[in-house]
């Protein structure tokens, strides 16, 4: 294993703590517990997002946290969901009063961790509503599993309902607006290659060189099925199709394509895949109104990207396009 | 032999140790059919257990096990803490404040704590989960403590050999539950890391009775 | 070789086509001869400010196109400087008439067909002012060499020049600002694991799985000296010592610190890189006023960072503080 | 055998061969201590010089080389494409209008190439660049036109020999320009890629002769 650490135990805490270094005109950084809060947290009348979730996967979360995004981010260790012992003070710390949206992605310890801490911070008397991340097509719809995945879709959800609370909408707006851009939002990944997580040393699953694995997370966990090599274009149509099926996307449709990168792939390859699935779009006559490429939700250096599609409305469209001021997502401000 | 608080705490210790012994082979399990993170999380979770030990030590097994409890929720995160946290602390309330549990005591605390897993987690036997070795050990714990005599020792062994073979018998199973639920027929063919690393814990229930 | 491509032969006008897709709204895609310029370029009366070099260091340059930074990128095939048949056409169709900047990286190729297309330019009257940026230390400087070659400078210097033109400085001065942060700033890198260019399909140099090259440029070439794998506070300090002593830092001097990756490193292992070099400028009672983490100036999917320090003042921080509004730098807009 | 435009014209079409012929191998040349691209421009560069011929065919040995530079200025890139540009239009420049180059022609033809690379690229004979192969090809080529008959084969052997002798002799050195300078001492113990392509042009004019 090769990385640019100091020891596998502290990759998380150094690692924020060059955050907060390097953002401090942004962000405040709490250490034990360890979480990122915005500067000016709490913001009076303002509703406050909480979101969180395993380290690994930067920018994500702690990256979104500013203006127009979220209130606090809790980095669990790697790939390991946060504890409730994090998440209550992040909570606590930047509840304004008009309470607080959980943005959870749909892992069964995401999931659990958050609830209790919500149901800590409801006993405190703060107003919590929970949303669910759960855009991944990969992974099959049952009510016999642990549901789809949380993934790409997190960080539009997180923008989307971020600009709704900037803006003034009260605690049920917000997290309904979160919940319209979840339904509205689907994605689909692949892996060239795996990663390797700091504590265990040795890379997540193993490929042959002329292999990929479709289907995949973002915790190096392996995908629904591996195939041979194929060329970008032959791949983006395999993610993309069961993204635009599931989704409905018919003609005339509105879209925000984001075309994502695990973390090891060159941004050059992640515009290759956008071309094609602008094209695919363009074909079935649905209109990319935005679009957003580049490494947002990783998997530690994982080669391989993600695809989401996102209908948009009117609002969503404003709502995205309202100013947004984070270290990882930046514009009108 | 008697389930004191010295069990406990030797219980909690051999647990500790059980999981830096095991953690590389428990991160490899969940390497398999999972995000390489449970034997770290384990581990993690069980020497922060141990510290809390030192600094307060318990005046009951029902207090040990609360202990526990809360630092697992606490230091473990992902599936496993809030899960494993909730095991241990409905097994804690089953015991109130006895200073000695009998045979019949640690099978209630058995099926507490499946019960607490079932209730957070959801799963059913079958969907390759920790609960493949709870369930088993539960019954067992039960049927021994009911048909046995007073002699605890037995007990502890029937839950912790049931919870053994419960964990084997995930080998074959198709998730349907938590991380290895993604890789649907995929999972097959590979030990669950939450039930191996159960079979590890109530193992070491009968160590510390030993 | 595993990579999101169609044909090795074709990455980088899919990418560039992907990229103008992408971003419709900042800029126009030209193909033969391959460059992007502004979408309002020439922009009346403004200096023009045209870079490019060889693919495969995305964002760099396409990436900086647009208010504020670059009006035209020129790509020349992966890490192979583009042809003057590419940088003139670029050069004519951004220019005002207030004259243009070409910056270009020190590295023989670019440098001999920037000075063609120069020439050529001249020729039809357009009056060019060229700035060399020659940042890595790692590199000895001398008249008997290549001389330094350009990394992360680069970027630095296309964002305040960039902003020099954007607030109507004229020819020289934007020039001028230009060779000022270059003369200010300094740079090292290091690499983990190698890269493969598309077309050679093998990795640019091999590299035992404990070992690192120290001094390493952007194109995927071996760097000054190999050692074994170190510690992340122990690389940074080797990277940062050098940047550091060359510039003369001392207590006082307000500084930018720039820690860059080289595409295939996770974001948080730059934030460990950034926490420890900030920790050892502000224990030499240096001031870091601005801050710069991730991915701009990179090598395909090579493993590795590079450091760049850059001394500030008044007017440089002004200049990196204004408005920019690009696909991979964006602020105040 | 007379240097003609149709010499000139299979010159350059068996340059296209070596390049594409050792390609790999000039790729690799690169890898060692460059960026892996030589052989990849080198290829295209003369790809696209045969695209040109067969579009617009030349009329005089002089008109084929002046096209061969300016396609590889424009297709090449990198170090080797305004290097090899320049050497070509400086030879072609030596040529003029003549239907036929004969040995003092080809002689010169040479040493201009030589001077040109050396004007644009500042390197002199010993940095391990490309100049280590023209230098003595334009000496021994002189040489030869000086003492030789009219045979212009012999000529023309004398240059790619002393080319490929310049080439091989690269290998010792440590380069003091290009992109192989920043390895330093590293550099020592690999051929100059373009000393190597520079041989292969030399050898691809006696073939078309031949
Ligand atoms: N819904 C569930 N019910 C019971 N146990 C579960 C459930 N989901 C996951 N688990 C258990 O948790 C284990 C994984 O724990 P761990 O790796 O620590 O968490 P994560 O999956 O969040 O990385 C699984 O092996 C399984 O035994
Ligand atoms: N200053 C120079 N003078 C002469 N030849 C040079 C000079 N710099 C580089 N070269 C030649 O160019 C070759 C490299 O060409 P190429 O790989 O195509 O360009 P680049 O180095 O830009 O990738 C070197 O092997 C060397 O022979
Ligand atoms: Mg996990
Ligand atoms: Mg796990
Ligand atoms: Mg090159
Ligand atoms: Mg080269």
């Amino acid at each position: 294993m090769k990385k640019l650490i100091n020891d596998p135990k502290s990759v998380v805490d150094e690692s924020v703590q060059g955050f907060g270094l390097a953002h401090a005109d942004l962000v405040t950084v709490s250490t034990d517990p360890t979480f990122i809060r915005r500067l000016d947290a709490p913001v009076s009348g303002k509703v406050a997002l909480v979101s969180g979730g395993g380290s690994g996967h930067e920018p994500l979360h702690a990256g979104f946290v500013g203006k127009g995004m979220l209130d606090a981010a809790v980095p669990g260790a790697v790939f390991t969901s946060p504890t409730p012992d994090q998440i209550l003070p992040a909570t606590l710390a930047v509840d304004s009063g008009a309470g607080v949206v959980h943005i959870v992605k749909n892992y069964t310890g995401d999931v659990l961790n958050f609830e209790t801490a919500a149901e800590l911070a409801e006993a405190e008397g703060i107003s919590i509503r929970t949303v669910l991340v759960n855009d991944d097509v990969a992974v099959e719809d049952s009510l016999y599993t642990a549901g789809r995945r949380g993934v790409g879709g997190t960080v539009l959800v997180e923008k989307i309902a971020g600009a709704a609370a900037e803006r003034g909408d009260d605690l049920d707006t917000v997290a309904s607006t979160a919940s319209r851009v979840n339904a509205n939002v689907r994605s689909m990944g692949v892996a060239l290659s795996a990663c390797t997580v700091p504590h265990a040393g040795t890379p997540s699953f193993d490929l042959a060189e002329d292999e990929v694995e479709i289907g995949i997370g973002i915790h190096g966990e392996p995908g629904r099925h591996r195939i041979p090599l194929e060329s970008a274009d032959a791949i983006t149509d395999r993610l993309l199709e069961p993204v635009l099926s599931d989704l409905g996307i018919s003609r005339g449709d509105r879209v925000l394509l984001f075309v994502n990168g695990m973390g090891g792939t060159p941004l050059s390859e992640l515009y290759i895949v956008y071309r094609r699935a602008a094209q695919v779009l363009a074909d079935r006559g649905a209109v990319v109104e935005r679009s957003l490429v580049g490494n947002y939700i990783t998997a530690l250096e994982m080669q391989g990207c993600s695809i989401s599609v996102l209908r948009l409305d009117d609002e969503l469209t404003e709502l995205w396009d309202a100013p947004v001021h984070t270290a990882a997502l930046r514009w009108g401000a | 032999m008697v389930l004191d608080v010295n069990w406990a705490v030797k219980w909690l210790t051999l647990c500790a140790q059980a999981m830096a012994e095991h953690r590389v082979e428990l991160i490899e399990l969940d390497r398999a059919i999972g995000d390489s993170d449970h034997g770290e999380n384990m581990d993690r979770g069980f020497q922060a257990v141990l510290d809390k030990l030192a600094e307060a030590p318990p005046a009951t097994p029902g207090a040990a096990l609360k202990l526990a409890a809360m630092t697992l929720m606490s230091k473990v995160g992902g599936a496993a803490g809030p899960l494993y946290g909730t095991a241990f602390l409905r097994a804690a309330g089953t015991m109130g404040d006895a200073a000695e549990i009998d045979p019949a005591g640690w099978a209630a605390a058995v099926s507490a704590a499946r019960d607490g897993i079932v209730a957070r987690g959801k799963a059913e036997p079958g969907d390759k989960t920790m609960v493949d070795a709870w369930a088993p050990a539960a019954d067992a714990a039960k049927a021994a403590a009911d048909t046995g005599g007073p002699e605890v020792l037995s007990v502890l062994v029937a839950a912790a050999e049931a919870a053994e073979a419960g964990a084997v018998a995930t080998d074959p199973l198709v998730a349907r539950k938590g991380r290895a639920s993604y890789l649907g027929e995929r999972s097959a063919g590979h030990r669950d890391p939450g039930a191996a690393s159960s079979a590890l814990i109530l193992r070491a229930a009968v160590g510390a009775a030993a």
